[in-house]
């Protein structure tokens, strides 16, 4: 029962351009007033992986909520990408876009009472900077040379050249290095188990696979924010058992993309479901170095098999978004030549390639895993391809994909709003991370120019390039869109905003 | 039989019916017999024969018909618990395995304490007592030490001793002994029929021994029923029983024993095939199909249990033995 | 003599059980060197290239063979270490030490339910057998038997949390909590673990108490007038619990390691959960220190289902006896 | 039956035989038992339970093998084969059990029982087994059509015994050795067993060694008689001497221990026998009777009497014999 | 439990009547007139409810339920009965040689029956799959090796009762070798307590393979097992309980009756 979840958002942190689509709220508006006091339970998808940015790795879809209560950003993003002060007050750029000096905020201190400074901030990114600390993500801030203290208050990056996503770099709540921990933690290395931040809320305890614990921390240089007594975050892989717990009342909110739930959960008035669309995807790797994936009409055949709506509709009862294209409907290309469900072609297809077409797909041995993997047999049979399911737990999943052990396997696009960067890394003939082993100088040559172009539109276009290119090549299958979905009680609020998952306990209070 | 006031026992037409696999069986019918306060009777009969149920049905343990007297009260309108109250307090039993009648994972001393708790609502220490007393009687040597003993750290005879020491935890006025002295070596089963005859002539008990042995019983019995198939066939006073035995049964059963003052080698008359079965019980006299003096009426009428004369021995044959002496 | 004799036996015993506890270790180390996963890859995720789990590996020292792993981390163990997690660097230790209590209080009660259940029903059954009642008994037994502890703890949280809302369907409240909420809590889960075990329980006991129902020292206590309470329970019952304390021990051992669908349901953190994770995520020095606990519990449960054999009956008390 | 040109059947030669007690300490169930036993000769073996008859019997069945000491049949030594050249002799010496309804496989017909030894032995091949095994019942006086493919359980004991016998002598054995097979029959079919072995006895030639506790028994069939005590014999004498005068105090005490079925002489108590068996854990030192012998002397405990002839053919262990002084 | 001792009641009947049903299903799943396939997807009806064209109605992936059900009882029942089969005859090659021989090679025996019982379960098995692949016969071959120590003991247990009996001694004087005194004199012997646990085990058989489902190990697709259709059905349990009660009440039934007819058997062996 070791979830499938598990790897759900497991990615190294990214740079985004801060676009946000959507974050619809059901529900009726919260009062003005947030009251004080109470304990809140979420219901988490997985167990925690840590807090030390070089042991942990990356923040998992979990994490992410503890990290955002406990430890703070410089800054937030709003919805128009525009940075928000935190711990920071101020970013500006260098004229020749080289460097940003950064004002840090004053009187601030950590849980564990040392004074937040530039000295916090110097040691935090420094440490994630030095290679010999081997800090898993450091590739994606790689543009940043190096951070240097000015003043008690104050802070430069400096950057290797221009770069336009440095704001998400130091915004965006997937990534590790954007929370700012406490110099002593780091220094005591206790940092992985107990982080200590400047946040809303303080860490009391973590008991694994069982709850993590924060109380309100009384010192907290925000006056009127972290209503509540303490939050109990409860890791329940199980998503019948999560969301069960929320009706019997053990839990106040929970993370789930259970359609089940989630349809359920709509007839209830008890219940209140928030959502938020992002960019990334569900997806079906080809491992396009091997035949008979490399011949791309195998690809198209399958990709003309496949129905993408058929598991949308069983799998998630229609909660998740129809995926045409990796960008979650913040870049509108239209269709972007995608394939649609035509068993007839890609019988034609298939009989054009000749020979019989037998193929292996891992998927993950849940409940859901299984469940996509036979109806893509069942679709597959449909057309003549015979399709062998071996179900792996996430960890062997995982090690197949990147060893490239497979010839079909289910993976995930991470939840960037600009996906960019990700694509190349995913699809560059010359990339670590092209899993897929796609060879394809057309492919290249559009990741480059996306890179390259700084004119918005243009860039666009680059991008709808890209996806009308995995289409048309049949590079990959989509499984759904990302969504993030989180069901509270009606009592609970001031969670509205759920981007990238997140439930944002430092606004969230309880009116019971 | 003598004076009313010495009759402790008095059973009139006792049946037993079991449900079998062959069907409804029989393994006690019409039983009819008397029991004098500190007299023995001997039960006598080949396996089979309806001795241990006989005396089951006297415990009150299996559903049975007609009359049981027992002390002057009706023990077939006794309740359950008034049964159990005399079973154990009133009437003493013996088994016949004294491996197996012994629980093993309770000390003798609680074993033979437990009549006395739960009859006579002794005090622990009266029980004691009384149970160091009883062992000595029923000859345990070193009976302090042996009373935290487990069965399985005696031998056979102790156990014997044992389960007689039980069986007169309560000072019972009736003993029934069922084969006490099968299980045992000869010499052993020699000690403890003298033992039962000593102690019951020292408390003035009854007695019912049930042997399959006519000379086992020889010695210490007053009076000898002798069973076979489910009927007492032959039933009176030990001397003139063996003085004329009538019943060719009887004397079949007497002429098969090996004896140790017969000459050597000797071929001994034996009784052929055997015993009936309860679901296929013969017409007419039951042992007539072994009977080498088996007549007509044999196999049509069964005997009524007679007495040639005025006499209390009684038996059941169409063409009893002329009478003459056994033995040498 | 005696005496050597009888350090014989223990020493003997003793062995045999080290014995076991290095095998069971040793084939764990073998065993889950073969799996297909990776934790470098659980550490690296998805992003790592191969450069990095090798790095990884090299890290964490699993380039190193098999046996020579086994023989380090034996040495630890003698010296009192069970080392980190490799996923996440926690004391094993301290996981075992939390996630500990959770297992412990479930078999305690759910092997309590299953006596309470197992016991009563097992003698009356025994003593009625045939009866009406008996035949009653025993098609509601089978019944439970008959069905998954995992069906019906899905159809127990529908019915006792989401209908009626009497107990939480999820989750472990510690008993520093207080003892209410913390048995609410356990109820659930126990239950249905429970209810699938206590008939199997209940049928050794009820076979073994009918045979020794037989026996003649049971004859003699019923002609010694004791009444049937009593029979039942001081004669017949102790002599009966031989099979029924065999089982017994073997259902507690292993629920130790092998709840896991019970407390995923329920989202307890018991140790079959600790393991099962571990073992997805080939978290080596984890999957150790649980298989050594789940051994050791097994050995001990082991022996004192032995010791049990001796109090039961004192013809297996071969040592005491000899003087 | 005298004369030392006569040929010994079997020589049993200094057997001991000891094994690890449940309890702790080992069992020394044989100690230096030495005895043979001439073609168509009887010796019956006498001894209270305990005292080391079985385990003497199995030795020489090789069934385990004896812990040391020989064990010759037709002077040829079993002891020393191997387990597939001793199957090969296995037919010339066969044994009947105590118990017959045990002896029998109970899930199998007796008549397969009955067929077993010549099957086993591969005769399957040469002659018609089923034929054999049909005569074999008559032989023991059981009608082949009717009990062959009768299950032990739907058989009497008696009958059961008389199977076991059929089975032993299947294989035409020169020796057949009987543990106890009377001793859990009733008098009359004890009787029937006797008779039988009598018959056997006669019509083949047979060699018995027949095991016993009950004198009366082993002085009927028997030429001569061994009394065998905790583990070593006290006597060895032609029954015509012994039953008259028993020189070894322990073999008087069996004697007089004897019920005779007879109410004007009781008999059957013998106060000799009073206290327990000693351990054979840890057996007492020099003479093992001692510790109940009237007539025990200290010599008695230092030194070990051997088995001396005190007439001809008439073997003693005892420092002080008796001298005519023995019963009947 | 009941009627023991009796003659066959009416529970005996209707145990051997669904057993009969469920194994004739299982025979003849391939060759029944169904109008489904067992893989077919209607993504008109998912999870629709039981009438209609689908008799029982279809999983939440629009799978007719009763042809999954039919071909789901060869699974059940091949787990069902070659798992404990193949315990029973390790049980017997060990178990047998254990009470036999006694000595270093019954120590062996029963240690590595301890180890494997001390052993977790679920390690095994994960293992097993992992390295073998999840299918049908690794499945079989997986639980019937961690049934065998249970079998070794009892058929340990169940021999060493006749080492020393007297017909086994008779047997050994009439000539017969080791080898064939186990064989035609204890094994008829111990066959019946063994089946009667066999079938008992049977039913526990049919339960774990539900629970590996649960835990993803299960057979692999298409081929359904009723575990995996209670599995996989839980998702669904509020909106469609039909998905999980139709498997639950084969497995529970069928389970069911395999205890009764275990539990018969077991009752004959003890009284005779």
């Amino acid at each position: 029962m070791n979830s499938g979840l598990y790897r759900k958002l497991r990615w190294f942190a990214g740079l985004c351009m801060a676009v946000v689509l959507t974050s619809v709220v059901q529900g009726e508006c919260a009062p003005a007033k947030p009251k004080t006091g109470g304990t809140l339970t979420v219901g988490m998808e997985l167990e925690f992986r840590g807090f030390d940015p070089l042991k942990a790795n990356f923040l998992g879809i979990a994490d992410r909520n503890v990290i955002m209560a406990v430890e703070e950003r410089l800054f937030d993003m709003d919805a128009k990408g525009n940075l928000v002060p935190e711990l920071a007050l101020s970013a500006k750029p260098a004229k020749d876009g080289k460097s940003w000096t950064i004002k840090l905020r004053k009187g601030v201190s950590f849980h564990d009472n040392t004074p937040f400074n530039a000295d916090a901030v110097v040691s935090h990114w420094q440490r994630l900077l030095d290679p010999k600390n081997r800090y898993f993500a450091r590739y994606a801030i790689e543009p940043i040379d190096t951070v240097q203290k000015v003043d008690e208050f104050t802070v430069r990056f400096l950057l290797k050249h221009p770069w336009a996503p440095f704001k998400n770099a130091l915004s965006a709540p997937q990534s590790f290095a954007v929370f700012i921990p406490s110099p002593k933690a780091i220094k005591e290395d206790t940092l992985n188990r107990v982080p200590i931040g400047t946040g809303p809320y303080m860490f009391k305890e973590w008991l694994p696979n069982d709850r993590l614990t924060v109380v309100r921390n009384p010192n907290y240089w925000r006056k009127g924010k972290a209503h509540l007594d303490s939050v109990i975050f409860r890791p329940m892989p199980d998503m019948q058992a999560r969301f069960a717990s929320l009706q019997s009342g053990e839990s106040d909110v929970i993370q789930t993309d259970r359609g089940a739930s989630i349809v359920q959960a709509r007839e209830d008035r008890s219940l209140r479901i928030y959502t938020s669309d992002t960019g990334g995807a569900y997806n079906f790797l080809f491992n396009t170095s091997r035949p008979p994936l490399d011949d791309a009409r195998v690809r198209q055949a399958l990709a003309h098999a496949w129905n993408q709506d058929l598991l949308l509709k069983a799998d998630y009862k229609g909660t998740l978004p129809l995926a045409k294209d990796p960008f979650g409907g913040l870049i509108n290309c239209g269709d972007s030549a995608y394939r649609q469900y035509d068993p007839a072609k890609a019988r034609k297809l298939l009989a054009e390639y000749g020979k019989p077409v037998e193929l292996e797909m891992n998927h993950t041995n849940t409940p859901r895993g299984k469940e996509a993997g036979e109806i893509m047999q069942r679709l597959f049979k449909e057309v003549g391809v015979t399709l062998k399911l071996t179900p792996l737990a996430e960890a062997q999943l995982s090690k197949r994909g990147i060893g490239g052990e497979f010839q079909i396997t289910g993976w995930k696009m991470m939840d960037f709003e600009e996906m960019g960067p990700l694509l190349k890394g995913n699809l560059s003939s010359d990339s670590k991370l092209n899993f897929g082993k796609y060879q394809n100088p057309k492919m290249d040559a559009l990741l480059i120019k996306q890179e390259m172009i700084s004119d918005p539109k243009e860039r666009q276009k680059a991008l709808c390039g890209v996806a009308k290119l995995i289409n048309e090549d049949a590079v990959f299958l989509y499984g759904g869109g990302r969504r993030f979905h989180v069901i509270a009680k009606a009592g609970v609020k001031g969670i509205d905003n759920i981007r990238h998952g997140v439930i944002r306990v430092s606004d969230a209070w309880l009116d019971k | 039989m003598s004076g009313a006031d010495g009759l402790l026992l008095d059973i009139r037409d006792l049946t037993v019916e079991l449900r079998s696999p062959g069907g409804l069986i029989q393994p006690v019918d019409k039983v009819t017999f008397s029991l004098d306060r500190g007299k023995t009777l001997a039960v006598v009969g080949e396996s089979g024969s309806g001795k241990s149920m006989l005396c089951r049905a006297i415990l009150g343990l299996v559903p049975s018909r007609g009359s049981i007297v027992f002390n002057g009260h009706e023990a077939g309108r006794l309740s359950a618990g008034v049964m159990n109250r005399i079973r154990g307090r009133d009437i003493g039993v013996v088994l016949q395995n004294p491996l197996s009648s012994l629980n093993p994972v309770m000390t003798i001393a609680r074993q033979i304490m437990e009549p006395m708790r739960c009859h006579l609502k002794l005090s622990k220490r009266e029980s004691r007592e009384k149970t160091l007393n009883l062992l000595g009687a029923v000859g345990i040597p070193q009976p302090h030490e042996r009373m935290a003993c487990y069965p399985h750290q005696l031998s056979g005879g102790m156990r014997q001793r044992v389960a007689i020491a039980i069986a007169l935890a309560c000072d019972p006025q009736l003993l029934i002994a069922d084969e006490p002295t099968t299980a045992l070596d000869v010499t052993v089963q020699a000690e403890i029929l003298g033992l039962l005859s000593r102690l019951q002539r020292e408390r003035n008990m009854a007695l019912i021994l049930v042997s399959h042995d006519l000379g086992v019983v020889a010695g210490v019995a007053d009076d000898i029923a002798v069973m076979y198939a489910g009927r007492i066939v032959e039933l009176g006073p030990t001397g003139a029983l063996f003085a004329r035995m009538r019943m060719r049964y009887t004397r079949a059963l007497f002429d098969a024993i090996p004896r140790i003052d017969e000459p050597l080698q000797r071929r001994l008359p034996d009784i052929p095939g055997q015993p009936p079965d309860f679901s296929a019980l013969p017409v007419g006299c039951r042992f007539a199909p072994r009977c080498a003096s088996a007549g007509e009426i044999c196999h049509r009428e069964y005997p009524p249990l007679t007495a040639d004369n005025a006499d209390r021995h009684l038996f059941a044959c169409w063409f009893p033995c002329a009478g003459t002496e056994v033995g040498r | 003599m005696v005496f050597g004799r009888a350090a014989t036996v223990v020493w003997k015993k003793l062995l045999h059980l080290l014995l076991v506890v290095l095998a069971v270790t040793l084939l764990t180390f073998v065993m889950t060197d073969r799996l297909p996963a990776d934790i470098a890859a659980e550490i690296s995720g998805r992003g790592a290239t191969a450069a990095d789990l090798a790095e990884v590996r090299e890290r964490l020292g699993l380039n190193r063979p098999v046996l020579i792993r086994y023989a380090s981390w034996l040495g630890d163990v003698c010296l009192g270490r069970l080392g980190n997690s490799l996923a996440t660097e926690l004391p094993v230790k301290e996981s075992l030490r939390s996630h500990l209590p959770v297992t412990l209080e479930l078999l305690f009660l759910s092997q309590l339910f299953a006596l309470l259940l197992a016991l009563p029903a097992g003698i009356i059954t025994a003593w009625r057998a045939g009866s009406r009642l008996d035949r009653l008994t025993g098609t509601f037994a089978f019944a439970c038997a008959s069905l998954p502890n995992y069906v019906l703890a899905m159809g127990m949280v529908m019915l006792f949390s989401l209908k009626f809302k009497l107990l939480p369907a999820t989750g472990y409240t510690p008993l520093s909590a207080g003892l209410a909420a913390n048995l609410k809590g356990f109820l659930l889960p126990a239950l249905a673990i429970a209810l699938v075990e206590w008939v199997i329980l209940m049928r050794v006991l009820r076979t073994d108490l009918i045979a020794t129902l037989k026996e003649d020292y049971i004859l003699l206590a019923r002609c010694k007038g004791v009444p049937a309470w009593r029979i039942l329970l001081v004669h017949a019952l102790r002599p009966s619990l031989f099979t029924f304390i065999t089982v017994l021990g073997m259902q507690t051992a292993s629920l130790i390691g092998g709840a896991v669908i019970i407390e995923t349901i329920f989202a307890l953190p018991g140790i079959g959960r600790l393991l099962v994770n571990a073992i997805f995520a080939q978290d080596y020095p984890l999957i150790q220190g649980t298989v050594l606990l789940i051994t050791l519990a097994y050995v001990l449960i082991n022996f004192l289902v032995d010791l049990c054999y001796g109090l039961l009956d004192p013809r297996l008390r071969k040592v005491a006896d000899n003087g | 039956m005298s004369g030392n040109g006569q040929k010994y059947l079997l020589q049993v030669e200094n057997l001991i035989v000891e094994f690890p007690s449940a309890q702790g300490g080992r069992v020394h169930a044989v100690s230096g038992v030495s005895f043979d036993i001439k073609a168509g000769e009887t010796l019956g073996l006498v001894g209270e339970s305990g005292c080391g008859k079985s385990s003497l019997a199995r030795a020489i069945m090789q069934i385990p093998p004896p812990n040391s000491g020989r064990v010759l049949l037709d002077g040829v030594e079993l002891t020393s084969r191997h387990n597939r050249e001793l199957r090969e002799v296995r037919g010339s010496f066969q044994m009947v059990f105590q118990d017959p309804l045990a002896a029998l496989n109970p899930v199998k017909t007796v008549g397969e029982s009955v067929e077993l030894p010549l099957r086993a032995t591969g005769l399957d091949k040469k002659i018609d087994v089923r034929k054999v095994a049909y005569e074999a019942f008559a032989g023991v006086g059981l009608a082949p059509e009717q009990y062959f493919d009768r299950k032990p359980a739907q058989l009497s004991g008696g009958q059961c015994q008389r199977v076991c016998i059929a089975r032993a002598l299947i294989s035409r054995p020169k020796l057949l050795l009987c543990d106890e097979p009377v001793s859990s029959l009733d008098v009359s079919v004890q009787a029937q067993i006797i008779n039988l072995l009598h018959d056997l006895k006669q019509l083949r030639g047979l060699s018995l060694l027949f095991i016993s506790h009950d004198l009366a028994v082993v002085k009927n069939i028997s030429d001569r008689v061994a009394v065998m005590y905790l583990g070593r014999l006290c006597e060895v004498a032609p029954c015509t001497g012994f039953f008259l005068a028993p020189a070894h105090p322990y073999s008087s005490a069996l004697i007089a221990a004897v019920p005779r079925p007879d109410p004007r002489q009781p008999g059957g108590i013998s106060s000799l026998l009073g206290s327990e068996l000693p351990s054979t854990i840890t057996p007492p030192s020099g003479c093992r009777f001692r510790t109940r012998c009237p007539h025990a002397q200290p010599l008695c405990a230092e030194v070990q009497p051997e088995l001396l002839e005190i007439s001809p053919d008439h073997l003693v262990a005892c420092h002080f014999p008796l001298h005519e002084e023995g019963r009947c | 439990m009941a009627d023991l001792g009796r003659k066959p009641g009416i529970t005996f009947y209707l145990a051997c009547g669904w057993l009969a049903l469920v194994v004739l299903c299982a025979l003849c799943a391939g060759v029944l007139p169904l109008h489904f396939t067992l893989d077919q997807i209607d993504s008109d009806h998912l999870a629709a409810g039981p009438g209609g064209a689908h008799l029982l109605g279809t999983d939440a992936m629009g799978r007719d339920l009763l042809v999954r059900l039919l071909f789901g009882s060869r699974v059940s029942l091949i787990v069902g009965s070659c798992a404990p089969l193949l315990g029973l005859v390790v049980g017997l090659l060990l178990g047998m040689p254990a009470a036999w021989c006694r000595g270093w090679s019954e120590r062996l025996i029963m240690t590595a029956t301890d180890v494997i019982l001390a052993f977790p379960a679920l390690i095994f098995l994960l293992v097993f799959t992992a390295i073998l692949g999840p299918k049908l016969i690794t499945i079989t071959l997986g639980l019937g090796l961690l049934l065998s120590p249970r079998f070794i003991r009892v058929v340990r247990a169940n021999t060493a009762r006749f080492r020393e009996r007297e017909f086994i001694l008779a047997a050994r004087i009439g000539g017969a070798g080791e080898v064939s005194i186990l064989l035609k004199e204890v094994l008829p012997n111990i066959m019946g307590p063994l089946l009667a646990y066999t079938l008992v085990v049977t039913g526990y058989v049919i339960v774990v393979e539900g629970g590996l489902a649960f835990l993803g190990l299960s057979v692999p697709s298409p081929a359904p097992s009723w575990g995996g259709m209670i599995a996989a059905g839980r998702d669904v349990l509020e909106e469609a309980p039909h998905v999980v009660i139709f498997p639950m009440a084969t497995m529970f039934l069928t389970v069911l009756a395999v205890n009764l007819l275990g539990d018969r058997l077991r009752g004959r062996y003890e009284r005779s």
